[in-house]
């Protein structure tokens, strides 16, 4: 069985028109890794603007790769018509980055949930209003939410942690094989921070879900992903085994990223 | 403001109803090159050998040899005209005026096609020349006893040209004739680059022009000035800022009567408007069924009820005619008086009865319903006489009976209401009517849609901004309200319209009719009355009484249904002049943009002292 | 303690009524803290349980639909007393920037977009400052290098800025005038961690160098760990638990406390972190007595019956759990 | 290259491909007008007392060849833009053979000077007065003056002109209600005639800005209600930055960038003219002139005028794009 | 629906005032069909009568009594500038949306349609037309026409909206959602361009309205059949204003001014109500 994804020296570039001037960005360059048949949480991390994003961007089928090529599931991810984007998305899932952005402000967040359940049913029909009720519900409550809450509610109504828990419960909804979450937890509180990754950990488990987990947070990559990728201005500096890595980082760049991190312990602030 | 306007009390503003020029710098009267031609220019500067005044004229008699010495000479078989020039006339350069301006005139025309009368000297003239130097000869191509008319000004003519000034020009036709050269008795001071006004000033030599045979002009300068819609008319006439409105809305010329103590009208009371002498009517496009019918056009006369289409268009102010003459003083007089006894008795036959349709009281009876009216009780004429004058003598009384069996004896059918065509369709009229440019025209028109519309046929008025290009030319209407009669006026030669109305000018269906026999309508009965006129010399008695086969030929087949005439409200502010034309002193039409209209210089007087 | 804010009381809901349904959200629900001279005071607590609220009151920043329902904030700047609430707008425009800064959530978009940097500081602190122009700009340039920001900057439009400066400018902005309180909402969520190290350490260099107060949100619990001298706990918009940072972290008394610091994960330990049972409370309609007595494992019978009162147990140390201070006080 | 310097470029064809569309739909409606300018002139020349229909058909050949009106509309399409490649607009048709560009040009700069001026004026204020009542929306002086310049809006232009006039130039005769310049003005220039100007301008002028104002107070109010909510203004008065600073710096400053580009529009449309003020106040200007060539079926001049406006409307936008990079600083060339 | 028009006319004394105005204008067109006079008739009744108990807002100088002549030309109106808004609103939402979302060949396509349609001329196209169709010319032909020339400044505006929305994250969930385009389109962006397509809907009424009434002024329209236009056409025509027939013009100038207050003060609540923003701010003061 192949790769569910793989990536062969995948090139970006941006060309950045500002007012004086092109400028091209390599935001990603040559970068390989392959997500394997077996359900995993892969971390992302890395410095800010170290190609993140554009990495996620381009697993999603938003952008192209400049160079190179990615598979998802043996098939070269490029999306030509309607039905290739469902099936594709039926597959892959996101999670954005900004909870307060990602929901439209004119629309009640339910929508989504909705929208989401009657587009992907399993069983091909299109499910009524109650099904598609019953389904947004059992995703919400694996987020630590209930309908009940969400239902009828403007996004200002929400804090940015339930929002952002009602975008990953939408992303569960077609039970994708590959959930890309773009920082998803940086809006969360910790105690939920906690909730949050642990369900991506029991998704994993129990749906034999993959994640492609892209954060700040070494504490959660550690804690949670099971291989790691860590970047630096658009190359992998490093990466293996999560707990091999961050106990041990080799790269002087992963090293300054581990200091950095604040310790929640006490005694190891001072 | 004084520091740029002129004197006042010596200069006389004039309404020029052509409206703001769009080519103001251009004097070219002899190409259309979009300059004015109202604007003083053809009043006050040009002259040509013959003038008709449309009301009775300056010097007892409203045919004025103007630049000629005499009226024109014709050979036996009208094929060669021979014309006199005074002398002693300049142009305002000093070149003295000459018979080589009047051959270089035609002969430059003729050269140049483009210009304004280069067609209708190629058409007639087969040669010219001066045989001395007061002395003109023409000779045509083919007999014709009207060849004058083109060099006799009712509106305008061929105007004379300055031979010493075209001649140095490259080409004519392009030539804008700035700073022009008049013959008139004033010369251009000044005018809006803008084209709103124009100044003329009085020659210093003006005993050298033809005019100065009637007196000196009076006003100093003369402006003459676009005051834009009637309304603002009405107000400037009201603040003494325009001497003569040229036309206004019957409104407006109310209002104006109501508050202004210092306006004077052709007619003193109602209707006020000077009648001229143009006549609107129905005109159907006789080509096209089921107008081709005379008994379908006398049903929609009969339906008409002409007092209530008085009181919407000119709201009373209106002279009626039942005949195919506009009824200005001289025709009253010619035709409309003298034909009342025939009117009385013309009968009509409906298929089903024989019917006397006229009804000779109409002018007295709209008279009465003035006379109702508080506002204008005093200023409604008493005298019968009078009343004929100013309201005319009679028209057609409403018969929807006769109409009906009319319309039946045509094979129309009424069902349920509404009448039906011969092949059984709905009878549908539209009727094309001019819009904004002649509202009481429009309001005529809507009014005839209306009463029509109440026997049972689908009519409604359409207005078409641009009534003549649009529809009247191309013949692309059904009925209209216009005109396609008008006369000298003051001399009762009706060829001036007639003459066009000759079979052989007809157009065939969907090409264009020259602006003349909008109706389309032709007739061996007519064609002989034409013929008969252009036999005879345009003063032979003989030709009143061809008028008068035509007019009762038009009566019996109703090519168009005459209305009434075309009132125009012009007003005359005698706070700085007077001494302005009026059914008193008759002696010019006080519509400014005529170019008889320069006989007003002579005989206003300040009306207050230096 | 020298008091500089003491918080009594404080209750503020927001109430809307929208299609034809009113609904009240306490967010600030009662809550008393006091804040003293050169403390930094940080709030923690699960999203939507009313910091942003409870700092925007304390700011007196209220907009409909948000309203003080009842309670008092009062500061002492300048050896005064001021209370927020009752005092004429004019004067509390007087007090901002001079003595008290605000730093809202989302501080990386709050400069105006269309001007540069340098008008933001003109607008916000020049007429404080008494200074002539060009001397009031050497300052802003001092000031911004203190916070490794390039005083050229100033030249620069806000867009033309990475997040992080902008959160620096900010910063910088906020603490020009040397204000005696400083209110920050999440300063430093979605920077990099490493810059995130930089600029709290920053913050926490001048606010020791000023001596200001600051009172900051977060629900980071490693940022407070560096910076905070004392935490607030807050759940459901209450303050369950106030304890200077080192007890906090190393003895929490409260239930909810002691999940937080025990979930949080560290690198180096792979022991499986239990997340929370239940979900947060419903602010509009939370539950009786104890609102976290639905999730709490520590759970009586008066939990669900009678609000837990915020008792002091030990000097700078309060707490609100029957199961810590016993159901009789 | 800079990308700015290509955007321009691509921005610049995309203006010639505009103008050249809208040039040519013109060109083909206008010529599907029955207005024939040939027979017009020969209304005209008619009215002169001709009536011999052979002369008639004769001046109707001659004419035609005179206004070089042979050919199919293919040809004369082509021929169009051959001589407008030139810079040549041809002569007028109705005004044989005073060029169109000199018939234009004549009355521009009336146009150019009253709309400008009147434009700026209600730009300014409108947006003035939008911004005070979207900053200040509870306060009752501001309700009023605003709900009574949006009660002007709907007032039929004609209407509202007509009362001005009415009043202002008969019941409290004050000023001048016809023309550009007194009857007989000395046109020499002088400081009199510069008055005298700009005293005929304050009628039409006050006229189209009392019209006009409603509408960019309405705008402006809207964007200042949306903008005084965003986080930048909230920040800004919680800093106890003063409010007219806000009101000035922070909220207009922002409000003005699609303002801007409404403004552009406006000025490139004043190319239009304004007919109802052309034709209430006798101003000169070329609204009129437009309204008189169509009637006379001129095509040239309704060409020259269309011509001017498209490339004014085209030019406005174009212009307003490639700028708005520079007003607003957030736009990024894409 | 209700419960809604009820909040809002509780709270919003805009709404309020602006759906009372509307009610007198709903009432008048109501009430026109009821008319006891044809409304092209003339003449039926004694000319310039002033204002009385009779004729409530006096004749005409056509005969005609204003109060009923007004009814019927502010319904038929009414009618025009409906269609026309309703017909360009829906081309430039479908313009602007499409062209903001799809952009590229797409956007450049419309674009280049939208803004040649945008700088022709369009007052002399409309007398063009008018010469061109004659009697084709019906209302029916002027609303269409009037409507493909009045859409594009708002696409335009509708557009560059629509491309910021494509930006935003929400776009982004709602592809992840297995929304198609055109939901998208109608349900994400639709409600933010709202706003716009209310304040330009009142904007393009006033043009139509203006322009309806401007060529009819000039004689360019029918003038049988009553509009505001055609009511100052013949007013105009009768020289009413210096006549002292000022009712005749009076009338239906009120009645055009209270019928836009009436959509302003209506499109201004129905902004606020739209945007939950600003919604909330009114709350609690
Ligand atoms: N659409 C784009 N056009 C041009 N440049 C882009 C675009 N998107 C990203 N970039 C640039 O590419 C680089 C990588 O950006 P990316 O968003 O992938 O970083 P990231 O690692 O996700 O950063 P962060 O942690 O801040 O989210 C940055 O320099 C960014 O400015
Ligand atoms: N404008 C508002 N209208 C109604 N309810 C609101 C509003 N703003 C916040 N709330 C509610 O008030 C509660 C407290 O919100 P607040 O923003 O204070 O939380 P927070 O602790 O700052 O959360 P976060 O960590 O996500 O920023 C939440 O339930 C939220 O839904
Ligand atoms: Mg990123
Ligand atoms: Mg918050
Ligand atoms: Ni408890």
């Amino acid at each position: 069985m192949s790769a569910l994804l793989s990536l062969s020296h995948v090139t970006k570039v941006y060309r950045q028109g500002g007012m004086l001037g092109r400028r091209l960005i390599t935001a990603v360059k040559d970068v390989s890794f392959e997500l394997g048949a077996e359900p995993e949480i892969l971390s992302i991390v890395g410095e800010s603007g170290s190609g993140k994003s554009t990495i996620a961007a381009m697993i999603l089928g938003q952008t192209e790769p400049t160079e190179g090529e990615l598979q998802f599931s043996g098939r070269t991810v490029a999306i030509h018509s309607r039905s290739e984007r469902k099936a594709f998305m039926k597959e892959v899932q996101p999670v954005l980055q900004n909870p307060f952005e990602a929901f439209n402000p004119l629309k009640r967040v339910d929508r989504y949930l909705f929208e989401t359940a009657r587009n992907f049913s399993f069983s091909g029909d299109r499910p009524d209003r109650q099904q598609a009720e019953k389904m947004a519900d059992a995703a919400l409550v694996h987020v630590g939410l209930t309908l009940e809450e969400v239902k009828g509610r403007f996004p200002h109504e929400l804090s940015g942690g339930q929002l952002q828990r009602v975008a990953i419960a939408r992303a569960l909804i077609p039970q994708p094989r590959l959930l890309v979450a773009d920082e998803p937890v940086s809006m969360v509180d910790a105690s939920l921070r906690m909730a949050i990754v642990n369900l991506f950990g029991r998704l994993k488990n129990e749906l034999g879900l993959s994640i492609v987990y892209i954060t700040h947070d070494l504490a959660t990559a550690y804690y949670i992903s099971d291989n790691i990728i860590i970047m630096r201005k658009g190359e992998i500096v490093e990466r293996g085994q999560a707990r091999a890595v961050l106990d041990n980082p080799q790269h002087e760049y992963s090293r300054a990223l581990k200091d950095a991190v604040l310790a929640a312990d006490f005694s190891v602030a001072t | 403001d004084d520091y740029t306007s002129l004197p006042r009390k010596e200069t006389l503003i004039v309404e020029n109803p052509e409206g703001t020029i769009k080519n103001p710098g251009w004097f070219n009267i002899w190409v259309n090159g979009g300059g004015g031609v109202s604007t003083g220019l053809q009043q006050l500067t040009m002259d040509t050998l013959w003038y008709i005044d449309p009301e009775q004229g300056l010097g007892g008699a409203t045919w004025d040899n103007s630049l000629a010495a005499d009226k024109p000479q014709y050979n036996a078989d009208f094929t060669e005209m021979t014309v006199k020039l005074r002398k002693g006339l300049f142009w305002s350069d000093g070149v003295e005026f000459t018979a080589d301006d009047v051959v270089y005139t035609v002969k430059t025309q003729m050269d140049h096609p483009g210009m304004v009368w280069s067609a209708a000297f190629s058409v007639q003239v087969a040669s010219v020349e001066a045989t001395d130097p007061s002395t003109v000869v023409f000779k045509l191509k083919k007999p014709n006893s009207r060849f004058h008319a083109i060099f006799t000004v009712r509106w305008n003519g061929a105007w004379i040209m300055p031979k010493h000034v075209f001649e140095k020009v490259e080409d004519p036709l392009r030539y804008d004739f700035a700073n022009p050269v008049s013959l008139g008795a004033y010369k251009l001071k000044s005018f809006d680059p803008q084209g709103k006004w124009y100044t003329w000033e009085k020659r210093d030599d003006w005993q050298r022009t033809s005019l100065a045979r009637f007196g000196e002009p009076a006003p100093k300068y003369v402006t003459y000035t676009d005051p834009g819609p009637p309304d603002k008319r009405t107000i400037a006439q009201l603040e003494h800022n325009l001497d003569i409105i040229h036309d206004n809305t019957p409104e407006g010329m109310f209002t104006l009567k109501e508050k202004s103590k210092t306006i004077e009208t052709w007619f003193p009371g109602f209707p006020f408007a000077h009648p001229d002498p143009t006549l609107p009517a129905v005109i159907f496009n006789t080509q096209n069924p089921p107008f081709d019918n005379a008994d379908v056009r006398w049903a929609l006369a009969l339906l008409i009820d002409i007092k209530a289409v008085d009181m919407a268009s000119y709201r009373g102010a209106a002279t009626l005619s039942a005949l195919g003459v506009p009824p200005t003083a001289a025709t009253m007089k010619d035709y409309q008086a003298p034909m009342q006894d025939w009117l009385k008795n013309f009968e009509i036959d409906t298929g089903k009865s024989k019917i006397k349709p006229y009804d000779p009281t109409v002018g007295q009876q709209i008279a009465d319903i003035l006379r109702k009216q508080p506002k204008f009780k005093d200023q409604i004429p008493t005298d019968p006489e009078a009343i004929s004058g100013a309201f005319g003598y009679g028209w057609w009384k409403p018969d929807p009976k006769a109409a009906g069996e009319l319309l039946e004896k045509a094979g129309f059918k009424k069902s349920g209401g509404k009448w039906l065509t011969p092949d059984g369709q709905p009878f549908k009229i539209r009727m094309t009517v001019e819009g904004d440019t002649r509202s009481v025209f429009t309001r005529a028109g809507t009014l005839i849609a209306q009463q029509w519309a109440a026997f049972g046929i689908d009519a409604k008025a359409v207005p078409a901004a641009k009534l003549w290009q649009v529809a009247l030319q191309p013949g692309d209407f059904q009925v209209a309200i216009a005109w396609s009669v008008e006369t000298w006026g003051g001399d009762p030669d009706l060829s001036f319209f007639l003459d066009s109305w000759h079979s052989q000018f007809v157009a065939k269906k969907g090409d264009n009719q020259p602006p003349r026999n909008w109706q389309r309508w032709s007739n061996p009965e007519l064609d002989k009355i034409i013929e008969s006129i252009r036999g005879i010399s345009a003063d032979d008695p003989k030709g009143v009484e061809l008028g008068k086969d035509y007019l009762k030929l038009v009566a019996r087949e109703m090519p168009t249904i005459p209305l009434m005439s075309y009132n125009v409200f012009t007003s005359m502010d005698t706070t700085y002049w007077t001494g302005y034309p009026t059914i008193s002193d008759p002696y010019t039409d006080p519509v400014p943009n005529w170019a008889n209209s320069r006989l007003m210089m002579v005989k206003l007087k300040p009306a207050q002292p230096k | 303690m020298d008091p500089l804010v003491e918080i009594e009381n404080l209750k503020a809901y927001y109430r809307a009524f929208l299609y034809g349904v009113d609904r009240e959200v306490r967010a600030v629900d009662d809550i008393s803290l006091t804040i003293a001279r050169g403390e930094v005071y940080g709030v923690a607590g699960e999203s939507s349980s009313g910091k942003t609220t409870l700092i925007k009151t304390i700011a007196g920043a209220i907009r409909p639909p948000l309203r003080v329902v009842s309670g008092k904030v009062t500061f002492h700047f300048d050896g005064g007393t001021q209370d927020i609430y009752a005092m004429k707008p004019e004067d509390r425009l007087a007090l901002r920037w001079k003595h008290l800064s605000y730093i809202m959530q989302g501080s990386m978009n709050v400069l105006n977009p269309v001007r540069r940097i340098r008008h933001s500081f003109t607008d916000f602190a020049f007429r404080h400052m008494k200074v002539g122009k060009s001397e009031f700009l050497e300052r802003v340039a001092t000031h911004l290098q203190r916070l490794k920001l390039d005083p050229h900057l100033l030249d620069a439009y806000p867009h033309e800025l990475s997040g992080g400066m902008r959160q620096r400018m900010t910063i910088a902005l906020a603490t020009i005038l040397t204000p005696e309180f400083i209110i920050a909402d999440e300063p430093t969520t979605a920077l990099d961690v490493i810059v995130q190290r930089d600029v709290l350490s920053m913050i926490r260099e001048i606010q020791r160098e000023m001596g200001s107060s600051f009172l900051f949100v977060t629900h980071d619990m490693g940022v407070h760990a560096t910076v905070s001298d004392r935490i607030g706990i807050v759940y459901a918009g209450r303050l369950v638990e106030e304890a200077p940072t080192a007890k906090l972290f190393n003895m929490p008394l409260h239930p909810y406390t002691q999940h937080l610091v025990g979930s949080l994960p560290r690198i180096g330990d792979a022991t499986a972190r239990p997340s929370l049972e239940g979900r947060p409370p419903n602010l509009a309609m939370p539950p009786e007595g104890c609102r976290f007595h639905p999730r709490c494992p520590k759970r009586m019978e008066i939990c669900s019956q009678k609000v837990p009162p915020l008792v002091t147990v030990e000097p700078q140390r309060r707490v609100a759990c029957f199961a810590v201070t016993g159901d009789q006080v | 290259m800079t990308s700015y310097l290509l955007f321009v470029l691509k921005r610049f064809g995309q203006f010639l491909l505009v103008v050249f569309l809208g040039v040519t739909i013109t060109f083909f409606v206008t010529h599907l007008t029955p207005i024939d300018p040939v027979e017009e002139s020969i209304g005209a020349i008619t009215q002169m007392g001709q009536s011999d229909p052979n002369a008639i058909e004769l001046m109707r050949q001659s004419l035609r060849e005179l206004y070089g009106m042979e050919g199919s509309i293919w040809q004369q399409y082509l021929h169009f833009w051959l001589r407008l490649a030139t810079g040549d607009l041809g002569p007028s048709l109705s005004a044989f053979p005073t060029p169109v560009s000199t018939i234009i040009l004549r009355s521009l700069p009336w146009t150019i000077g009253l709309m400008t001026v009147s434009t700026l004026i209600t730009f300014v204020l409108g947006n003035a007065i939008g911004a005070l009542a979207g900053y200040y929306r509870k306060n009752m002086v501001m309700k009023a003056v605003s709900l009574v310049f949006i009660a002007l809006l709907p007032i039929p232009y004609y209407i509202l002109a007509f009362v001005l006039l009415i009043v202002f130039g008969y019941l409290w005769p004050v000023l001048p209600i016809n023309g550009g310049y007194e009857m007989n003005a000395n046109l020499d220039l002088s400081v009199a005639l510069v008055l005298d100007i700009l005293k005929h301008s304050i009628l039409p002028a006050f006229s189209l800005i009392l019209v006009g104002t409603g509408s960019w107070l309405i705008g402006m109010r809207a964007l200042v209600s949306n903008i005084i909510t965003e986080d930048y203004v909230v920040f800004a008065e919680l800093g106890g930055v003063p409010k007219r600073k806000i009101l000035r710096s922070y909220i207009s400053r922002n409000a003005m960038v699609p303002q801007f580009t409404g403004l552009a529009m406006s000025l490139g449309a004043i190319f239009n003219g304004t007919v109802i003020t052309e034709i209430v106040f006798g101003y000169p200007g070329i609204g009129n002139l437009l309204i008189e060539a169509v009637h006379a079926g001129d095509y040239s001049l309704v060409l020259g005028l269309s011509a001017l406006s498209i490339v004014g409307v085209a030019a406005a936008v174009f212009i307003i794009d490639i700028l708005s990079p520079l007003i607003d600083p957030r736009i990024k060339v894409e | 629906m209700f419960t809604i028009v009820r909040d809002l006319a509780r709270q919003n004394m805009e709404f309020l005032c602006g759906l009372l105005l509307f009610a007198v204008i709903v009432g008048l067109v109501v009430v026109s069909y009821f008319s006891p006079y044809g409304a092209t008739d003339i003449y039926l009744l004694p000319p310039d009568m002033p204002p009385d108990g009779e004729y409530w807002l006096g004749t005409t100088s056509r005969g005609q009594d204003v109060f009923w002549q007004l009814t019927t030309a502010l319904r038929n109106t009414l009618f025009f500038g409906i269609g026309v808004a309703f017909i360009s609103r829906i081309i430039s939402l479908v313009v602007g949306l499409v062209a903001g979302y799809a952009g590229g060949a797409v956007d450049r396509v419309l674009m280049a349609i939208n803004d040649s349609v945008m700088v022709i001329p369009q007052f002399p196209l409309l007398i063009l037309f008018y010469f061109v169709l004659k009697d084709s010319m019906t209302w029916t032909a002027l609303i269409l026409i009037m409507a493909s020339l009045g859409w594009s400044y708002d696409a335009r505006l509708i557009r560059s909206v629509a491309i910021s929305l494509k930006t935003r994250s929400f776009t982004t969930q709602s592809v992840y959602s297995g929304m198609s385009m055109r939901k998208i389109l109608v349900e994400e962006h639709l409600p933010y361009v709202l706003p716009i397509v209310f304040a330009t809907t009142m904007n393009n009424m006033i043009w139509s309205i203006g322009m309806e009434i401007t060529l009819s002024v000039l004689g360019f329209t029918d003038i049988e059949t009553p509009t505001m236009g055609m009511m100052i056409y013949w007013a105009n025509a009768h020289s009413a204003l210096i006549s002292g027939i000022w009712w005749w013009v009076a009338a239906p100038v009120a009645v055009i001014v209270v019928l836009f207050l009436a959509l302003f003060l209506l499109s201004m609540s129905m902004n606020e109500y739209n945007d939950p923003r600003s919604r909330l701010n009114r709350m609690g003061s």
